[in-house]
């Protein structure tokens, strides 16, 4: 397969995507509209009257109807304008823009904590199936996705920072006697390695590790679980029978041959576990103070900022649809099927 | 400014030797004696006071960072608690005021040597400029200005540079105290004009991210959702200078982590905790519980004379004699407040406010009450909640509810998410019966009712309305307290409060605050917000 | 049938954990069936006398801030998350496996229908989703119980669809097209029963999802009404009370609520081998 | 002797969406502007344009490899797909017009049924043999009566030499060669005028196909049936069959009675197929061998042989000119440049 | 290698299975042998043993299966007792193994290339530097066209029968003494079959290699096979020279499996079909287990210790009455 059918099948996925966008576009509009709570009176602050209250109301394009609501958000969305929230008084999407990298670092670090975990769990579990390793496995993963993420948060941090002290506390991303790194990538960790200041670097590491583990617990299950199936199903399958009877090592034959193969199911189930992530970050952040978007949607669904609440959802809605381009592509990378029976 | 610049500028208290036990020991950051850390549950959603949706936790930014012409003098309570004096009005920007003979204006002396953080003389066209766009920008500031009478451009005239005069409308008692609220804040008004546009005329956009006046704070820097962090400005002329150089605010969600960060040391100052941990960080002797009994506010029930039961008075009344006040003190409120049931009489004989109301917790006379009204079997009604104050008021709530079980009335618990809680309750005034939690700036049973008992009101959330109330509040309003109509005035309305009870009061809470023991200079201000000029750390 | 059950009993006991989570799955049936009889204590009534009292012989979860003992609230909530997780679970499963089913069947227009559908709910992080719609409908139990079963239906939709593709041009199906039958009796009568076995699988485990949605939805304060006992509120009010050391107000229902989704999870496990015993050999 | 099943210039062809994963218009107009992707829209001729037919008691034998398009053509004749151009007209009615999706109300679904491949795959597993059996003859014959259709189910099943005992079983509890009957059973319940055998001993093991061979000559003769018999396995073809027809991707190439295919093939595809089949008199004798594989099926030029390539006495011609059809005798016909009348 | 010493021998040997439904007794009393350059079949119908005898000689059975008894000697090792590491030395290099549905059977993500490169430089017969143009090598042995283009191929771009090529290609690259072929043909076309099994017999005979062909087609053996092992439910039951198998089978089974097999000429009324089905190896067999299928069976047949009789030269017959 050439490389130009595969920018074709790439570019005719992110193409699909746009009906997707498009439906969630209408779907958040329609949700947040339905949102109880009158943004004009928010904005009208505390001692307003019903004059000044229907004032903002009109300067809020609130009194026009649905249909030429939407056009107008659709309008502006096609300016990359997403509005100004209410609650922060921020243009949105310079609000996401800043609080995404610290929701993207969390949620990156917690993915690899669960793939580091996970894959060797299931890679141990599938090699030899019901023995007591895969029983413990399993009763592990298990136990991890039973657990509900803003109960293991608290507990952690009563455990590990208020009755231990081993952990710091939990205060967002970085100590309050530390600066934040001079911003490159706004990702605290690798801004501190690229400025050289280790200080920095750990606090910040520090700060992310109780969150990133309860964030990941939660997911090891669905990997451990799809590695354990999908290597099972690869080590049964005829090809490594070849591989065993042309005397490859027990070494390629695992990783060269079967894991190789057993990355794809485990791919597709990397998107969904992410997209999970991205919605247990809600809960997580609330719980760690970290200052990520998932804390800023649930503040601006409780106070019906539903331009914010707009803009969060077509930001996920945005990294959702990156993500899965990211998984085609790494998908095409390493099946040269893909495109042919798609 | 980078770690290393603030590890400098930490002096040699905390010194080199301190940096490499940095990584090791976070808690030691609140241990510094110039820095000041606070942990509260809501930050400051802009720089400026005077924008359209500011929250409240932004108060403290015009607190802080801004001058006023005036500030209040402090008083010290019983347990030791220092608390604004609103009586007593302290020059600040102003060196001294001088009211005109015939009482219809008030012409001020700017502060010779006060300067913006930029280094420009503060002057009476500053003045000028702020309260123009106070008066001008509508909603809030507006609003709050008119309170004081305070109502157009026409009034604020810059006479010369250090004179600023301002002409009155009519003779209030309110105007004066009213400069001292937050809202009047002198800005940079150069700076502020620079930023200006044609159609921002009044620099809202650039005020709204980056503050800029001559209070005794600079802002250095401000991660919305996350921290403020203040920084002396060491040439402030307007009071004392501050105790401590530096504040860093944190905004921490979670209610039992702002207590943990206090337990463990990591915080010298926690705020919006529920009242329990209060009590219970009180109990332990370690902290400092600053409580003062908020001003002009009250918990209390609120029945809305929409509600067909609500309309007649006797159910009303039941209801007050069927409230579990001492279960609600205790269990809910953890004593952290004054009882506002249990008063003597019906006829009050003083005008404190608040002040207890003639209710005690007795089914009987509720039962009696109820079958007077035709209500002998009960009836059903929600009772709605603030999620956002879930802490106390969800307890209180159920043992509301259990409490109305007794006489026949079956109560349903409806919580409403903060924001929809103000269209809900205040705006459309939906709510049949619901927890109330309102607080008046300004200390004047007068200025209650003119908010909560008159017709129409935003906090009348009740649908309360009596001619007789309406009367007596507008003449009420703007007579000084040494008026002789006064008290007279203010005790027939109080009689129709109790006797009317459209609001079941509970207790007045206390707005607590707890801080390391070091930390010393905490004052109460009817705004709730922190006034970190006032501070004071110990050093370790 | 027989053969069912002797291959059951080899998966109960071959595998002693499959074993613990049906006898677990067993006691939260009989508790959300007879709970409300065998509590010693009135979970909603308060007791102002036994406020925050520590687990004891009386209390044996102790009692919470308006002294209402936490073993009978615990034992009492197992109905309602049961209950929520039971009928989320079943409008989601059947609504998403008729689409799903449908879109497999017929492909075309229909099969694009819904895949837009589920793609726009997958397109969005799941838990936020339902908390917008909480949000937007008002909290109560049955809203929770719509939210939940709206996110939950793509898993069903794909399943559905899936199972139902591969078998639409098996052999048998066109045998029995061949005798006669019309496309939608072909779908009801031969290829969506053969679907139900892979579907059940995802019920179980979705079950358990349900219960820590409705959970989370609560913890952020969207969830059921005060007083209700339910494990997530329970949990949500007792995470304020940890680090003043009462602990035991966020731990017992959290306990419980933990064991129930990994009871669910595990009988998700114990389903798939007694379904699909390749998975496990 | 009354031409039962006609069937004329039958053609199916698929239009492929291209590679791509997209058949959506505006993905492909976009792909086509990115990429430098030809606007053709290739189109897979799996049948393409097929002529015979069968008479009344006749079993006709239909050869040739897999893709050659048998399943396509089995597919539409049983009613089961749609065409894309030409006739099949049953006992004189043109059937090929009524949709396929339609097609189970008709009266011609009952005298066209199939005996699939795999006995086992096409029985479905939550049936017992009894439901199997009795399904057509509800759905088709309109028998609701219980006790009416035990006795018919029965006396099918007696008819096959399938015991009664084991109506009561599931598929997984019969035998390949039970599981066969319970197939045949199910198709001839009905008593169809033409009974389409797809390979039906193909996944049963040699020492039960004869059995079953035997039994289906009886029930023809029996039931009067016409037999359109595909397979690959020449030597059960040539047991079976009165005539053979041969199919090369998509087209007849060879077609006559099934002693003149077997001794004297005209079509050197066939003569490469009859010299293939094992054997152990067979053994040394000179073979025809093909080299390669088949060409595409996709856009097959229509001025050139399609077995040019393979063909082992291929020529310049056969790649410039389709070949026509020659009649060798009088009912034996092969489409090839090189077949000589005799 | 002296010729008379086989390359491979099976001797004696009985394998089971532990499933959840019992033991299955996959093997009993298997013995057979290939010499060098000959090429065997063994014959039986699914389920008759012949492929798990194949991997148990190659050490690749699965965990589930159990050697109980017998030895394996292949080309002087002792397969049942050779230490893990010696065995993966020996397959590939010295024996290799084809199997059926080649296209399933390579792994579907990686080039041919690589994956005969793989087993090259596994048994160390190239090196980083110059293992394509050994891999190009091995395409052209077995008559690939084009093998550059095809090296760098996935296997879902090339057909089954060139699939199996690569297979042939893939097992042959370190000239094994050996070449199992597990029902190399099933599932390929009746044209392509043939061409792949000259493919294999032309290789064969080129390396003087030992060929054992897995078929379930008597007719394919005939036409390929030197000599014939027939298998029956885990027995080898009879074994001998092709041409002497099928001029006097002396086996009911064997012969039953002739009369089965429809050949060309004759009409249905030649072949016949053999009563029953094979025995459920988890139960108590009887010591001939196709006495229940027998039309000669007599109360001797259960007497035990049934021998292979050496009833001519080379030729073995299982059974107590044999034709």
């Amino acid at each position: 397969m050439n490389s130009n059918t595969k920018i074709r099948i790439i570019a005719g996925r992110m193409l699909q995507a746009i009906p997707s966008v498009f439906g969630i576009i209408v779907v958040t509009f329609l949700l947040t509209r339905a949102l109880p709570g009158d943004p004009a009176v928010y904005f009208a602050g505390p001692a307003a009257d019903e004059k000044s209250i229907q004032q903002i109301r009109e300067s809020l394009g609130l009194d026009k109807s649905l249909p030429e609501q939407f056009l107008i958000y659709l309008g502006d969305l096609v300016q990359g304008d997403l509005g100004v929230s209410i609650s922060t008084g921020f243009p949105v999407a310079e609000e996401l823009w800043r609080r995404l990298p610290a929701s993207l670092e969390l949620t990156l670090l917690a993915l690899i904590f669960s793939i580091s975990v996970a894959i060797p769990l299931g890679i141990a579990a599938a090699t030899r199936p019901n023995s007591w390793v895969d029983q413990l496995c399993r009763l592990i993963v298990t136990a991890g996705v039973s657990l509900p993420v803003f109960f293991t948060g608290l507990f952690m941090v009563y455990i590990f920072y208020y009755i231990l002290g081993v952990a710091p506390s939990p205060l967002g991303r970085l100590d309050i006697i530390y600066l934040s790194p001079p911003p490159i990538t706004n990702f605290y960790t690798i801004d501190a390695l690229l400025a050289g200041d280790f200080e920095v670097f750990w606090a910040a590491l520090a700060q992310l590790i109780l969150p990133a583990i309860t964030l990941g617990t939660f997911t090891l299950a669905p990997l451990a679980r799809m590695t354990r199936g999908a290597m099972l199903q690869v080590l049964s399958s005829d090809f490594i029978r070849t591989a065993r009877a042309s005397g490859l090592t027990r070494s390629t034959v695992l990783y060269t041959y079967a894991f190789r193969n057993a990355l794809l199911p485990i791919l597709t189930t990397l998107g969904m576990v992410f997209s999970f992530m991205l919605g247990s970050n809600v809960l997580v952040e609330k719980v760690f103070a970290w200052p990520g978007i998932g804390s800023f949607a649930i503040e601006a669904l409780i106070v019906s900022d539903y331009v914010a609440v707009q803009g969060f959802v077509l930001a996920m809605a945005i990294l959702y649809v990156l993500l899965n381009l990211t998984i085609d592509i790494l998908y095409t990378l390493i099946d040269p099927r893909v495109g042919l029976d798609g | 400014m980078r770690r290393r610049d603030f590890i400098k500028t930490m002096g040699v208290a905390a010194g080199a030797s301190a940096l490499p036990f940095l990584k090791f020991l976070p808690a030691e950051a609140a241990g510094r004696g110039d820095t000041l850390v606070v942990v509260t549950g809501n930050g400051p959603n802009s720089m400026d006071i005077q924008r359209k949706g500011t929250n409240r936790p932004s108060y403290q930014i015009a607190v802080n960072l801004y001058d006023r012409l005036v500030g209040y003098g402090t008083k010290t309570l019983e347990d030791g608690t220092m608390m604004y004096d609103y009586q007593k009005l302290e020059p600040e920007l102003a060196e001294s005021w001088e009211v005109a003979a015939d009482g219809m204006s008030i012409m001020f002396k700017i502060r010779d040597g006060a300067t913006f953080w930029d280094g420009t003389p503060i002057t009476a066209a500053d003045v000028k400029w702020s309260f123009d766009r106070a008066v001008s920008l509508g909603g809030f500031p507006t609003v709050q200005m008119k309170a004081g009478s305070l109502e157009k451009p026409e009034q604020f005239e810059a006479v010369d540079d250090k004179t600023f005069v301002i002409k009155l409308l009519r003779k209030s008692k309110l105007t004066l105290p009213d400069l001292g609220v937050p809202v009047p804040i002198i800005f940079n008004s150069k700076v502020a004009k620079a930023n200006a546009t044609a159609e921002d005329p009044w620099a809202t956009e650039f005020l709204h991210r980056t503050p800029a006046g001559g209070g005794a704070y600079m802002l250095e820097r401000w991660d919305p959702g996350q921290q403020t962090v203040y920084t002396r400005y060491d040439d402030w002329k307007n009071g004392d200078l501050p105790g401590v150089k530096r504040v860093i605010i944190r905004e921490i969600p979670s209610a039992s982590t702002r207590r943990a960060l206090l337990e463990r040391g990591d915080a010298d100052v926690s705020l919006d905790l529920p009242p329990k941990d209060f009590a219970e960080l009180k109990e332990s002797g370690k902290f400092t519980i600053n409580a003062a009994p908020i001003e002009n506010s009250m918990i209390a029930i609120g029945l809305n004379l929409n509600f067909e039961p609500f309309k007649k008075k006797e159910v009303r009344q039941a209801l007050a004699y069927a409230m579990p006040y001492d279960q609600i003190f205790k269990q809910a409120a953890f004593e952290r407040g004054i009882p506002m049931w249990g008063g003597k009489s019906f006829t009050p004989t003083t005008i404190e406010w608040p002040q207890p109301f003639p209710y005690d917790t007795d089914y009987d006379k509720a039962k009696a009450l109820l079958k007077e009204a035709g209500y002998a079997d009960g009836f059903e009604v929600p009772l709605s909640f603030n999620l956002g104050l879930a802490q106390w008021s969800e307890p209180m709530c159920l043992l509301v509810q259990e409490s109305l079980a007794k006489i026949g009335v079956k109560a349903t618990i409806d919580k409403i998410p903060g924001a929809n809680w103000r269209t809900a309750a205040l705006v459309e005034k939906k709510l049949p019966m619901h927890v109330k939690a309102f607080g008046g700036w300004l200390n004047y049973p007068d200025y209650y009712s003119f908010w909560v008992y008159q017709k129409g009101r935003l906090f009348n959330s009740m649908n309360y309305h009596n001619p007789e109330v309406e009367k007596i509040t507008d003449e009420t309003l703007h007579l000084e307290v040494d008026h002789p109509d006064y008290e007279p005035n203010i005790k027939k309305l109080l009689a129709i409060f109790f006797d009317e009870v459209p609001l079941i009061p509970v207790y007045q809470p206390f707005l607590d605050v707890a801080t390391q023991k070091s930390v010393t200079g905490y004052e109460y201000y009817f705004h709730r917000q922190l006034d970190c000029r006032s501070f004071k750390k110990a050093t370790a | 049938m027989n053969e069912f059950f002797k291959h059951l009993r080899y998966v109960l006991t071959e595998n002693p954990v499959t074993l613990f989570a049906g006898t677990l799955f067993l006691i939260f049936v009989i508790f959300a069936l007879f709970g409300p009889l065998i509590v010693p204590y009135d979970p909603l009534a308060s007791n102002a006398s036994q406020t925050l009292k520590p687990p004891s012989w009386d209390h044996w979860f102790g009692t919470d801030q308006l002294g209402r003992d936490v073993f009978s609230r615990v034992l009492v909530a197992t109905r309602l998350d049961l209950a929520i997780a039971i009928s989320a679970v079943a409008i989601s499963f059947v609504i998403g496996s008729v689409l799903g089913s449908l879109a497999g069947f017929f492909g075309g227009w229909t099969d694009k229908l819904v895949g837009r559908l589920t793609d726009t709910i997958m397109a969005f992080p799941l838990f936020v989703l339902a908390m917008g719609i909480v949000a937007a409908m008002g909290n109560t139990v049955e809203n929770i119980v719509y939210a939940t079963a709206i996110i939950n239906l793509p898993f069903y939709a794909r399943v559905a669809r899936t199972e139902v593709n591969v078998r639409r041009n098996a052999d048998f199906v066109l045998a029995a097209r061949l005798a006669g039958n019309s496309s939608l009796r072909l779908l009801a009568t031969h290829i969506y029963p053969n679907t139900l076995p892979p579907m059940m699988v995802q019920v179980s485990l979705n079950m358990g999802w349900a219960i820590l949605n409705a959970a989370g939805l609560s913890f952020i304060g969207l969830g059921v009404r005060p007083p209700t006992a339910e494990w997530g509120i329970m949990v949500a009010e007792g995470a304020g009370y940890i680090v003043s050391g009462e602990w035991w107000l966020a731990l017992f229902p959290g306990a419980a609520l933990m064991l129930a989704v990994f009871c669910f999870n595990l009988l998700g496990d114990g389903l798939r081998d007694l379904i699909d015993p390749r998975r496990r050999t | 002797m009354s031409v039962l099943l006609e069937v004329e210039s039958l053609k199916k062809h698929y239009v492929l969406s291209g590679q791509g994963p997209s058949d959506n218009p505006l993905v492909r107009w976009v792909r086509q502007r990115l990429t430098s992707a030809e606007d053709h829209t290739p189109v897979l001729h799996a049948v393409d344009g097929v002529s015979f037919e069968i008479n009344a008691g006749e079993s006709l034998g239909l050869v040739g490899e897999s893709g050659c398009g048998k399943s396509t053509l089995v597919g539409m004749l049983a009613r089961l797909s749609d065409k894309s151009e030409g006739r099949i007209s049953f006992a004189g009615r043109d059937i090929g017009e009524v949709p396929s999706k339609v097609f189970h109300a008709e009266p011609e679904r009952t005298d066209i049924q199939i005996v699939f491949q795999d006995p086992h795959e096409s029985l479905n597993p939550r049936f017992t043999s009894f439901d199997t059996i009795a399904e057509p003859l509800k759905r088709l014959k309109g028998i609701t009566d219980k006790a009416e259709l035990t006795k018919m189910v029965e006396a099918v099943a007696e008819q096959v030499d399938l015991p009664k005992m084991l109506l009561s079983r599931f598929p997984h509890q019969l035998s390949g060669g039970q599981k066969a009957r319970v197939n045949i059973a199910r198709a001839v319940a009905v008593e169809p005028k033409l009974l389409i055998l797809d390979e039906p001993t193909s996944a049963l093991d040699v020492s039960v196909q004869a059995v079953i061979l035997k039994l289906l000559v009886r029930l023809k003769n029996d039931l009067g049936m016409s037999y359109l018999f595909v397979s690959h396995d020449l030597n059960v073809v040539r047991l079976l069959c009165d005539r053979v027809i041969v199919m090369y991707l998509g087209q007849i190439v060879e077609s006559g009675p099934a002693e003149e295919i077997f001794t004297r093939p005209a079509h050197p595809y066939t003569k490469a197929l009859i010299s293939a089949i094992p054997n152990a008199a067979s053994a040394g004798n000179e073979r025809v061998r093909l080299t390669g594989d088949p060409k595409s099926p996709i856009d097959p030029d229509p001025n050139a042989c399609r077995f040019h390539g393979r063909c082992p006495m291929g020529e310049d011609k056969c790649s410039r000119a389709a070949p026509p059809q020659i009649s060798v005798t009088a009912d034996h016909y092969a489409v090839c440049h090189f077949a000589q009348p005799s | 290698m002296n010729e008379r010493v086989p390359v491979l021998a099976v001797d004696n040997l009985n394998v089971e299975f532990r499933t959840r439904s019992g033991v299955v007794k996959a093997l009993e009393n298997v013995s057979f042998h290939v010499n060098r350059g000959e090429m065997i079949g063994i014959v039986g119908e699914s389920g008759s043993g012949k492929s798990v005898s194949a991997l148990t000689a190659m050490g690749i059975l699965d965990e589930a299966g159990r050697v109980t008894q017998g030895s394996i000697n292949l080309g002087g090792l002792d397969v049942l007792n050779a230490p893990e590491r010696d065995l993966q030395e020996m397959r590939g290099r010295e024996v290799s193994m084809i199997f059926q549905s080649p296209r399933t059977a390579l792994n579907p993500i990686r080039t041919v290339g690589k994956q005969i490169g793989d087993v090259l430089r596994r048994h160390g017969s190239a090196n980083r530097q110059n293992v394509r143009a050994e891999a190009i090598k091995a395409l052209m042995s077995v008559r690939i066209p084009d093998p550059e283009r095809r090296h760098d191929a996935y296997p879902f771009e090339l057909s089954g029968g060139m699939c199996q090529r690569i297979m042939i290609a893939m097992a042959l690259s370190c000239r094994p003494e050996l070449l199992i072929a597990d029902e190399p043909t099933t599932g390929l076309d009746v044209t392509t079959q043939a061409a792949i099994m000259d493919l294999i017999k032309e290789l064969a005979k080129e390396r003087n290699m030992a060929t054992v062909l897995i078929t379930h087609d008597l007719g394919m053996a005939a036409d390929y096979c030197d000599r014939i092992v027939v298998m029956h439910a885990g027995h080898v039951i009879e074994q001998a020279a092709t041409a002497e198998l099928f001029a006097s089978p002396r086996h009911p089974y064997t012969a039953k499996l002739m009369k089965a097999t429809p050949h060309g000429e004759g009409s249905l009324d030649d072949i016949e079909s053999i009563a029953g089905g094979l025995p459920d190896l988890r139960a108590e067999l009887p010591p001939c287990r196709f006495s229940a299928r027998c039309e000669r069976y007599e109360a001797a047949c259960d007497m035990p210790a049934l021998i292979a009789d050496e009833v001519s030269p080379g030729h073995l017959v299982t059974c107590r009455r044999p034709l």
